[in-house]
């Protein structure tokens, strides 16, 4: 009998989770990534003429993109090293699974990276820490569905392409402007201790943009596997 | 985009032509869109240069606001069309669908280079300074790198159904896009707003700029056909000269 | 927008001149881009057609 | 099509869950089995010899029991025990009422499971024949003699 959909999603974010797991370096690596960034970000600017407060969210949200990149450039990786996939394909889960477990795993590990990257900015900008923090571990989240859902697709094209580590950063980059945007002004109204309402058109914003985008590009994963 | 063109630049059923047929679509036949949209651009730049009056707060540079506005509309044409003949592609996988998008991307970009370059040289005399993200140019910036994106994707794929599927996927998510880029640009300028000497905003143009307005949109849409479909007849040769040379080299 | 009468408007038309200028270079540039690879093509086909000693598939 | 990264209880286990088998321990624990690689369960695909892997390979075809199964030179890359392991697990999947087709270049090691052979050449079967009818012995003569005829 056939797997449901949502099993063979969860099967298959749990290989990923598990090869992941197991060669745990390509995390440690993005995570040294993120926290170094954060800290070199803070040289970057005056920390006289620019307050750290203003800074912080710009800092997380372009560190968070580009750590962001950075795993999604390896999620196909695997499945391209031994012909996986053929194993996948021929096997009775649906096409649209496949690519919900990926996304599904470079979720988690972008949530993860998230995980430690915002109690660092948090310390080493100081931030007030507290209720506005707990918020924003959940506009990161909602932010990283975004992000996860073009950036799975997208791999999954450039793998097979020529310039696949170019092709990535540029086709993501111009959908991840909504997001960034959006989760870096709900970060800075957070952080700036205003009430939490005043962020919540930013966050419309990026709920329909996770809604519109995770739906239509599991949609459109199938069509990017030869017939 | 008339049907009559798009099926006699295609003359013959979408496998690959033989050379015979391929020559005689791009033979010199006389291309009298493209030399009506020529006439049109002239008329509509002879017009705006010396048939329409010097604004009185921009002076001159307020002219640019015509090539300015009627090439973002053109780019929107041709966006449009990449979009629809993306869904036509994947919907049903005729290569002329995905030849039409490439064509017609190709030809957005060049509108929207225009529009990206005579903003800021507009900009600069009016509100002072060369960038001032302005949400429409914004817009435009980002359209740009998406269509930059979407032709360069078409190049680093050499399977050709590959590639019509991959720049269909990208054609059609880059339409949902656009709502979403809106919004943040205008939420953007809303909270920041900049200083605005003179907001050019819907053209409350005296009627001899308006005239001249809709003449170069006219011009410039017709101008933005043409292309795409001198682009789609060198894409058909292209292709059917690909066909030739990987058969000849298979024999 | 008002039509200028009395006061001279500010001297801005050098911007005007170069946007128009680079303006029709783009679309003008742009056509010839694509003559030249039509040319190409067609050329190559053309070689293709007259050299055609191989059997040709027949249409 | 094996993950290199991952054990090759994990592998199997992956297939497994892909088909839906509904006791995947057990239906691994089988399939290892029958391939000889249960000791082996715990290793790294990555660890393995190319023989070794070929025999995971199978066990991760065979563990959910397919009805039709198509192998293409399955023995090659196999050692002695793994072409024997094969060949057991064949037979007792054909004893099943399993239907196989089997692509090999080794006669004696097909005839071994077949219940019918064909010959094929230029894409074409040139005769089918049943196992009982055929004369073992000269058997590979006559592919020879058919095969050359044709060429």
């Amino acid at each position: 009998m056939r797997p449901t959909l949502l099993s063979s999603t969860w099967v298959i974010a749990r290989k990923d989770l598990a090869i992941e797991f197991r060669t745990r370096t390509a995390f440690l690596a993005v995570l040294v990534f993120a926290v170094l960034g954060v800290a070199v970000f803070y040289f970057a600017w005056d920390a006289t003429a620019v307050a750290a407060l203003d800074l912080a969210p710009g800092v997380l949200w372009v560190i968070f993109t580009f750590s962001g990149l950075l795993s999604l450039q390896r999620s196909f990786g695997v499945e391209q090293a031994e012909r996986a996939m053929d194993g996948l394909l021929l096997s009775p889960i649906d096409r649209e699974a496949i690519f919900l477990g990926k996304a599904l795993a470079n979720l988690l590990f972008v949530a993860g990276i998230q995980l430690v990257t915002i109690p660092a900015v948090a310390l080493l900008y100081n931030l007030s820490l507290g209720r506005p923090l707990l918020i924003l571990f959940g506009v990161a989240l909602l932010a990283a569905v975004g992000l996860v859902a073009i950036g799975t697709l997208f791999s999954a094209m450039a793998s097979n392409t020529r310039l696949a580590e170019l092709l990535l950063p540029m086709l993501s980059l111009p959908f991840f402007v909504p997001v960034v945007y959006g989760a870096a002004q709900a970060t800075s109204t957070l952080l700036a201790g205003r009430p939490s309402q005043e962020a919540w058109p930013f966050l419309k914003l990026l709920i329909a943009f996770d809604l519109v985008f995770l739906v239509a590009c599991t949609l459109a994963f199938p069509y990017t596997l030869e017939e | 985009m008339s049907s009559a063109s798009f099926d006699d630049a295609a003359g013959r059923s979408p496998e690959a032509p033989n050379a015979p047929v391929a020559l005689s679509i791009t033979g010199r036949r006389f291309d009298w869109l493209l030399v009506a949209a020529v006439a049109c651009m002239a008329v509509a730049f002879v017009r705006a240069i010396f048939f329409t009056p010097i604004e009185a707060l921009q002076g001159a540079a307020q002219k640019i606001y015509y090539v300015h506005v009627s090439a973002a509309v053109s780019a929107y044409l041709a966006l449009g069309i990449v979009a629809l003949m993306s869904i036509v592609y994947l919907w049903l996988r005729d290569e002329r669908a995905d030849r039409l998008a490439e064509s017609a991307g190709e030809v957005g970009l060049v509108f929207l280079t225009v529009v990206l370059t005579t903003g800021p040289l507009w900009g600069k005399p009016i509100w002072g300074a060369w960038w001032t993200w302005d949400a429409r140019l914004t817009l435009t910036l980002f359209l740009w790198f998406l269509t930059a994106g979407y032709l360069v994707l078409r190049g680093a794929v050499d399977d050709a159904a590959m590639r019509a599927r991959y720049s269909a996927v990208l054609g059609i998510l880059a339409a949902l896009l656009i709502p979403f880029i809106h919004l943040s640009v205008y939420f953007f300028n809303t909270l920041h707003p900049m200083p605005i000497v003179l907001k050019p905003d819907r053209p409350s143009l005296p009627n001899e700029m308006l005239v001249t307005l809709l003449v170069f949109f006219g011009a410039c849409t017709v101008l933005c056909l043409a292309l795409i479909r001198l682009r789609y007849r060198y894409a058909v040769a292209r292709d059917a000269l690909r066909g030739l040379e990987s058969e000849g080299g298979d024999r | 927008m008002i039509i200028a009468q009395a006061g001279a408007p500010p001297d801005t038309a050098a911007y005007y001149h170069v946007a128009y200028a680079w303006a029709v270079a783009v679309y003008v540039g742009y056509l010839a881009m694509i003559w030249s690879r039509a040319r190409r093509v067609r050329s190559r086909l053309a070689a293709l057609e007259s050299g055609g000693a191989r059997a040709r598939r027949e249409p | 099509m094996l993950y290199a990264a991952l054990t090759v209880r994990e592998n199997v286990v992956l297939a497994a869950r892909l088909y839906g088998v509904s006791d995947v321990r057990a239906a691994t624990e089988r399939a290892l089995h029958h391939m000889r690689v249960l000791d082996r369960g715990d290793a790294l695909v990555r660890a393995l010899s190319r023989g070794l892997q070929q025999r995971v390979s199978i066990a991760r075809a065979l563990v959910h029991e397919p009805r039709v199964l198509l192998l293409d030179e399955p023995y090659t890359g196999l050692d002695a025990l793994g072409a024997a392991a094969l060949t057991d697990t064949l037979a007792r999947l054909r004893g099943d009422g399993g239907t196989m087709v089997l692509v090999t270049h080794n006669i004696a090691q097909g005839l071994a499971v077949a219940t019918h052979a064909a010959v094929m050449h230029g894409g074409r079967v040139l005769r089918l024949v049943r196992r009982d009818d055929l004369d073992s012995a000269n058997y590979a003569d006559e592919y020879r003699e058919l095969v050359g005829g044709a060429a």
